[in-house]
């Protein structure tokens, strides 16, 4: 690793409990990680093992309980008064009274970004997840998969340095999900942001991954970080190659690995 | 430290004390032309004033965040209430209390905020500890109000027939515990338990019934939410005309006032159970009544609770007013409507806080109740924002 | 114009005939004053309400002002334009009662609101408990009319001479079929719709003054209402906000008031006396506990 | 119409609907009505058959019940004939009107709505906003709709009538204090319904207090506001017209309901009681109104 | 085929129209079907191409507007009075008032199954899904994954000889996921059940069915019936073989197909 590289999250040792009625539930433990400008790292583990609950924590959307971590060297507080990052929620999480486009506008009204500003951004976004045409509809007027699109273009909406995505394609079916893998590599290879991204697959975490951090069952640990050196400008092909087949399988060993720790 | 970070509320306590210092303490007297009383004679207040601007700028510098300043805080306070009531009853201010007085009790208020605030704001794991802050909130802020009606009520020497001082309607509570029992009996327990079993009882039943059929439903309900706007007022007398003076026309008014937002809230409920849900029970072919108590009676719990708990307030009012179209001589509305008349104006505050008391009361059991038995639905789950 | 605020002790109605007159003919104008009636209702107690600032004058009865006075509203009779009591009792004579030691076992229906202070001293000097036992009567808290006694949820309700026993006849009852105790031929009688002003005003002799012209203007208004009973029902009816009076009633209503007007204002001290020892009579639980002080004047009627 | 009738008959249309089931039931219960008056007029006519010596037949009976001067229960024919002649048979600015009459609690009804919806807003957005206040001033908003405003209303009167405000305003303030309440809990209940999902939203975005107020907060507190504001609406009216009872011989609906039952009138009584029954209706209908035109605006699903 | 085995569903023709505010919308158009005894067909197509509105159809939670429809001889409705089948949601549709184990003892209840079967019944179906241990939560108590596992369970606690599942699998990772794929199949074989089973996952589709059926987009019709003769108790190598590819790669083929007639 090139010491020079900026560490956008820094991650030591970070723990963090839930205190709930039934008793503490350990949803992290001990994670150490580092994710550099430009990384697109992604998070693979078994359900409920602490993912969201990590892109929570980077977000300051959950306070960890013990650890160290820093977003461009300041806390992920000052980080998100910043705005330095877009988030993608697991649900869509659209405004039910907002129109498709109102709702990708509103980071930007929030920022208080000028009118047609904010309409040419969303026009972008949209038109990068194929959901131009609906702008106009309300959200219940969309099927779930078109929601979830919603959710993404919003986020590109504001054009952060900094995605977070947890399981942004879960409900999307498998043509419209590598058409949106392809479309996010190109934006990652184009722009040069960082990204952190929740997913099930493996395949996705391979094709679209710098990093694929595996995940244990709870209390989430990391135990296993694989960087991969496809180019950023990789297409669907690299699929086949045995390369590739061979980072799957080892991420499919770790979370085989993970899962037999569990029982 | 910048001016931001000071703590507001102690400033001002601290503020307004001092000036409570300077200004004077009461008016003149219109007879003898006299002024009251000063500050000067009358060491416990001029100490409890001295000490809630030392503490007070204490901690505008401090901050009063942990919960030992909130009890520092809250324990001067009591103090300052203490010596204010002092002042008025035992030097004679009541009556002609001036600015000075009035900046003293503002700088209480002020701490009593303050106060309240750090403890509201206290989190603990621990049980016990938690329940305990989150009883002495409320408290604290309901015993601030009576604090502020009993000063500003004498203070101004507000006349006893209009609005008698709470000291002088806790006494007469203390003292006419046989009449509140009796009146109690005859309102609550007679009148509004069985007005309110049967209203909701019938209601619900009524409810299940509209419910199976459809057409029933289209055309009661509407007609249901016109007659719960009904002025109960009207009914009451007509009540009292048809069912007698004794309690039974009371629960007759109660059962009006019950059986509406009872049904019309257990109507909504029984349709409360998802799409989803009754697609699954359809699966199993399940019966009518099977679905009835599996899946729509559970989901309607949430409704039918939030029926119960407007009623349980619904039904004391509309007791307590039927007794004043005609009752026998005994009864909460009965006592409150002849003693005004009397000019027994804390008997009558008695009553209501009689009133207030058993209504709390029945909505908290009504509440808890629904705690217990709907412990599944979200919103008794903790909040985290 | 010196300015007055009268609160009446109930609704707009040929009981207060006379002020509505004075007002209506200008009697109150000639006399320099302007005149504000506030009608009361079944839950206005006007010694509360002068006590608040709310009227400068209020119509009330003596039992109800002296208890009042007791209770620290230092009421002050000035003047008393009603000589005699229009109270009574009205049984239905199928219930066999025939005289007033038929009461024990007895339902009977009384108005509370200060106004149950006759009813309670007559009791006492008879001798009956009102707790409701065997040899007691039963008493109930009468509503606004007299369907207790139509119903037959009582066996006597209280009346007025001039109003809820017109309504029992216009229910379709004789007279034949009821028997009527009034409160004056048992003795019992107190004084009724008197004039009532804080004390502490009584000091300014601007307000006597004051006092002096709308006591002596209001009798005018009672002497025009006296001798044309038709017309003043018919102001009357003119000052009813609520538009559910009747000529009928109110022309009536207005005849029976005449029988119990006096010849003057002036409150006549025997029948003060009367009242207040009726009033202390009440064995255990009397309505006043002392005799009052100061209780009545004559200032006011002597300027006129 | 000939041949085949396409689609549902009008009869099943109506029926499917709202108007006809209302249709129905009203009548059901008009005719209900009509029995409930028999039986109950039924006693005090047969005394007065049985005092005047009079012989009587069924038909009779019937025939007079239904006609009685001061019945116990009015037959709905004698409330509708008195309700025509008290509203449109006569001036509106007339004391008889009962438009006049209506007016008058409308208007202070209205007042007293705004002012409690006003103040329950407030509150809502305070005790949502606020620990502190939630702790503190929650239990007693609950505690303060026990209190038998009703009962201490004429005190409200003689009290504010004391410190010189009198008129409209009085009333307002028990209508105020009985509106404010529904709107302060169920604004509370709809401040908090977003989704934490929602709110964990604007914190990405780093959305001021009050940006997540206007833009989250309040749209999705919206249905239940109008929920609310019908309940507060009605309520308010009762509470002008337990306003109006105190000041006696005032105008209004609740002077009338009371002359009504001062003078044993009980076809005034339900008339009167009929009327408020129906501004009721209206005014819950008008809001009904707003709450679709604010949700289809909102793009809600109709 | 031989003509021999026993349709258990028979759809000719079948069409469905949703009458809607906005207009009609044609959620399925001319389908013909036959599902025989013991086959597992997977349904497969883009996001709101009717696949669930199919079940549901065949569930007697919808009715047809055109063609037949018969489930072992027999109309859907008189099949759901008999109880012919278990539905598994595409959310997991859990009754939040009852515990796990009462979720899952529910419809049980309903078939007024004694007391001890149907604890013993719930205690096997938990187990297969790997949630012994939790049988005392509540719902709300368990991450998504759990939930939907749960929801299998209650499906499968009654033994019918037809399963209808909708995405069952869409919310869990990769190795409980493989897992569960094992433990149906494993189901499969044993017991000769009859499955209906929409899926996102084309190679889910592949390693489980006997024959895939894709569907194209709104109005949803068949495009494509691949039949795959692996043996019932295949494993999860046949992954690699060649054989699986192809039809894999087929049914890919067919799915882009129909994307492209869309746009
Ligand atoms: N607010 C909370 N209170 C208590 N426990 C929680 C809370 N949020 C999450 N958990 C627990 O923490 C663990 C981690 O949850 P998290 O949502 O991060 O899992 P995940 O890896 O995102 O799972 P999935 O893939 O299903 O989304 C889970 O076991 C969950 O039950
Ligand atoms: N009740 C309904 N009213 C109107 N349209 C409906 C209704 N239910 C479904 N649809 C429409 O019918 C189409 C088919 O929906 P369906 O739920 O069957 O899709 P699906 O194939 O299951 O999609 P997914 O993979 O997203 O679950 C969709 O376009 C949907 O919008
Ligand atoms: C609640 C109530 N109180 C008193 C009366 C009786 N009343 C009618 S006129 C009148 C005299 C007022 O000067 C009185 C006392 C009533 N009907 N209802
Ligand atoms: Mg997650
Ligand atoms: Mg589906």
């Amino acid at each position: 690793m090139p010491a020079s590289k900026k560490a956008v999250v820094d991650i030591k040792k970070l723990s963090l409990t839930f205190q709930t009625a039934d008793g503490p539930v350990y949803a992290l433990s001990d994670v150490d990680l580092t994710i550099e400008e430009g990384d697109f790292v992604s998070f693979i583990g078994p359900s409920g093992c602490g993912k969201t609950t990590l892109l929570r924590v980077i977000a300051d959307l959950e306070q960890a309980t013990g650890g160290e971590i820093s977003i461009n060297g300041v806390t992920p507080h000052e980080a998100r008064e910043k705005r330095a990052y877009g988030y993608v929620f697991q649900a869509p999480a659209l405004l039910p009274w907002r129109s498709i486009e109102r709702n990708v506008t509103l980071p930007l009204e929030i920022m208080e970004i000028s009118k047609e500003e904010r309409v040419k951004r969303a026009q972008e976004a949209l038109k990068l997840v194929e959901l131009n045409g609906f702008e106009k509809k309300f959200p219940w007027q969309l099927s779930g998969g078109m929601q979830q699109r919603a959710s993404i273009a919003r986020a590109l909406s504001f054009d952060a340095d900094l995605l977070l995505m947890d399981e942004p394609f879960g409900a999307l079916d498998e043509i419209v999900r590598d058409h949106l893998n392809e479309q996010l590599l190109k934006l990652w290879a184009r722009t040069n942001k960082t990204v952190a991204f929740v997913t099930h697959s493996i395949p996705e975490a391979v094709y679209l991954s710098s990093k694929i951090v595996v995940m244990s069952p709870r209390p989430g640990r990391i135990i296993d970080v694989i960087e991969t050196d496809f180019p950023k400008d990789r297409t669907l092909d690299i699929r086949e190659t045995p390369e590739f087949l061979e980072i799957a399988h080892r991420v499919r060993e770790g979370l085989r690995a993970g899962h037999s720790n569990d029982e | 430290m910048t001016w931001t970070k000071l703590d507001k509320f102690c400033l001002v306590a601290a503020i307004a004390a001092l000036l409570a210092l300077i200004f004077p303490l009461a008016g003149v007297d219109g007879d003898t032309g006299k002024q009251v009383a000063f500050v000067g004679d009358i060491p416990g207040l001029a100490a409890a004033m001295a000490l809630s601007v030392i503490v007070g700028s204490a901690f505008t510098w401090l901050g009063a965040r942990s919960i030992t300043a909130g009890m520092i805080i809250l324990a001067v306070a009591v103090f300052g209430c203490w010596q204010a009531l002092s002042v008025l009853y035992d030097h004679g201010v009541a009556g002609f209390a001036g600015l000075g007085f009035w900046l003293f009790i503002l700088s209480l208020w002020a701490f009593v905020w303050r106060g309240i605030d750090v403890i509201a704001n206290y989190h603990s794991l621990d049980r016990t500890k938690q329940h305990l802050a989150n009883f002495v909130v409320p408290v604290a802020f309901g015993v601030w109000l009576l604090f502020v009606w009993e000063v500003v009520v004498s203070g101004f020497g507000v006349p006893q027939v209009l609005l008698p001082p709470p000291s002088m309607i806790g006494e007469r509570f203390v003292n006419s515990t046989d009449i509140l029992a009796a009146d109690f009996h005859q309102t609550f327990v007679k009148a509004v338990l069985s007005g309110y079993v049967m209203g909701c009882g019938s209601a619900f039943i009524v409810a299940i019934a509209v419910d199976r059929v459809p057409f029933l439903k289209r055309g009661l309900l509407p007609l249901g939410n016109m007659v719960s706007a009904l002025p109960i007022i009207g009914v009451a007398p007509i009540m009292v005309m048809w069912f007698g003076f004794d309690w039974q026309s009371k629960a007759a008014v109660i059962v009006i006032m019950t059986f509406f937002p009872m049904l019309v809230n257990t109507v909504t409920g029984l349709n409360a159970a998802g799409k989803l849900e009754k697609d699954l029970m359809a699966t199993y072919a399940s019966g009518y009544w099977s679905t009835l108590f599996r899946l729509r009676l559970p989901a309607a719990m949430p409704f039918v609770f939030n029926a119960l708990k407007i009623n349980s307030t619904l039904a004391l009012i509309g007791a307590i007013v039927a007794e004043f179209f005609g009752t026998p001589i005994v009864g909460m509305g009965f006592r409150i409507s002849t003693e005004v008349g009397r000019m027994n104006i804390d008997m009558v505050w008695a009553e209501i806080a009689l009133a207030a008391l058993a209504g709390t009361a029945f909505y908290g059991a009504v509440a808890y109740i629904e705690r217990k038995a709907t412990s599944w639905h979200p919103s008794f789950r903790v909040r985290r924002h | 114009a010196d300015e007055v605020t009268l609160q009446l002790k109930w609704v707009t109605q040929a009981q207060f005939a006379g002020y509505y007159v004075a007002l209506d003919k200008g009697f109150y104008e000639e006399a320099d004053l302007d005149v504000t009636i506030n009608p009361g209702g079944p839950d206005v107690a006007p010694p509360q309400v002068i006590a608040g600032g709310g009227a400068d004058v209020i119509i009330d009865w003596m039992p109800s002002a002296l208890a009042s006075r007791e209770k620290g509203v230092p009421l002050v009779n000035i003047a008393q334009p009603f000589a005699k009591s229009g109270m009574m009792l009205t049984c239905l004579k199928e219930t066999g009662i025939e005289s007033p030691e038929d009461f024990p076992g007895r339902t009977l229906g009384v108005w509370f609101f200060g106004n149950e202070y006759p009813f309670l001293s007559w009791m006492s000097k008879l001798g009956i408990p009102t707790d409701g036992g065997d040899n007691g009567v039963t008493v109930l808290k009468q509503g606004f009319n007299v369907d207790p006694l139509l119903q037959k949820q009582a066996d006597c309700v209280s009346t007025m001479t001039y109003n809820e026993y017109w309504q029992v006849i216009d229910a379709g009852l004789s007279p034949d079929d009821l028997k009527v105790f009034k409160y004056e031929d048992q003795g019992v009688a107190t004084l009724e719709d008197g004039l009532y002003v804080l004390e502490d005003n009584l000091e300014d002799p601007a307000f006597v003054d004051k006092m002096a012209r709308f006591v002596d203007a209001s009798m005018k208004g009672w002497m025009w209402a006296k001798e044309n009973p038709e017309d003043a029902a018919m102001i009357v009816l003119d000052n009813d906000m609520t538009g559910a009076q009747t000529e009928k009633h109110q022309v009536r209503m207005m005849k029976e008031i005449a029988k119990l007007l006096g010849d003057s204002a002036v409150l006549d001290e025997a029948a003060y006396q009367r009242t207040v020892d009726s009033l202390l009579s009440g064995g255990s639980d009397p309505v006043i506990t002392k005799e009052p002080e100061g209780a009545w004047t004559h200032a006011v009627t002597d300027k006129m | 119409m000939t041949g085949s009738v396409r689609g549902p008959s009008t009869w099943t249309r109506m029926m499917s609907g709202q108007t006809g089931p209302v249709c129905v039931v009203l009548i059901a219960l008009l005719v209900l009505w009509y029995v409930g008056a028999v039986f109950m007029n039924a006693p005090t006519q047969i005394d007065r058959y049985n005092r005047a010596d009079q012989t009587w037949t069924t038909g009779q009976l019937i025939e007079d019940t239904l006609a009685q001067d001061r019945p116990i229960l009015p037959a709905p024919h004698q409330v509708a004939v008195e309700m025509y002649h008290t509203i449109f048979a006569i001036k509106i600015t007339s004391k008889r009107s009962l438009v006049y009459h209506s007016w008058v609690t409308l208007s202070s009804t209205l007042l007293g709505f705004g002012i409690g919806t006003l103040l329950g807003v407030l509150l809502a957005v305070g005790i949502v906003h606020v620990m502190t206040l939630e702790k503190s001033l929650m239990p007693w908003v609950i505690s303060s709709q026990t209190i038998p405003i009703l009962a201490i209303a004429p005190m409200i009167i003689v009290v504010l009538g004391a410190i010189g405000i009198k008129g409209l305003v009085p009333k307002a303030v028990i209508s105020t204090y009985l509106c404010f309440f529904p709107v302060t809990i169920s604004m509370v209940k709809g401040l908090r319904s977003p989704q934490v999902i929602q709110l964990d939203l604007m914190r990405t975005y780093n959305a001021s207090k009050w940006q997540t107020f206007w833009q989250l907060r309040l749209p999705s507190a919206m249905p239940y506001l109008f929920a609310s504001l019908k309940v507060a609406i009605a309520i308010s009216l009762v509470g002008a017209i337990v306003g109006e009872l105190p000041t006696g011989a005032q105008a209004g609906l609740g002077a009338r309901l009371l002359a009504g039952s001062y003078y044993g009138q009980t076809i005034q009584i339900w008339s009167a009681l009929l009327t408020a029954a129906f501004v009721a209706a209206i005014l819950v209908v008008i809001v009904g109104w707003c709450e679709r035109r604010v949700l289809v605006r909102m793009g809600v699903k109709s």
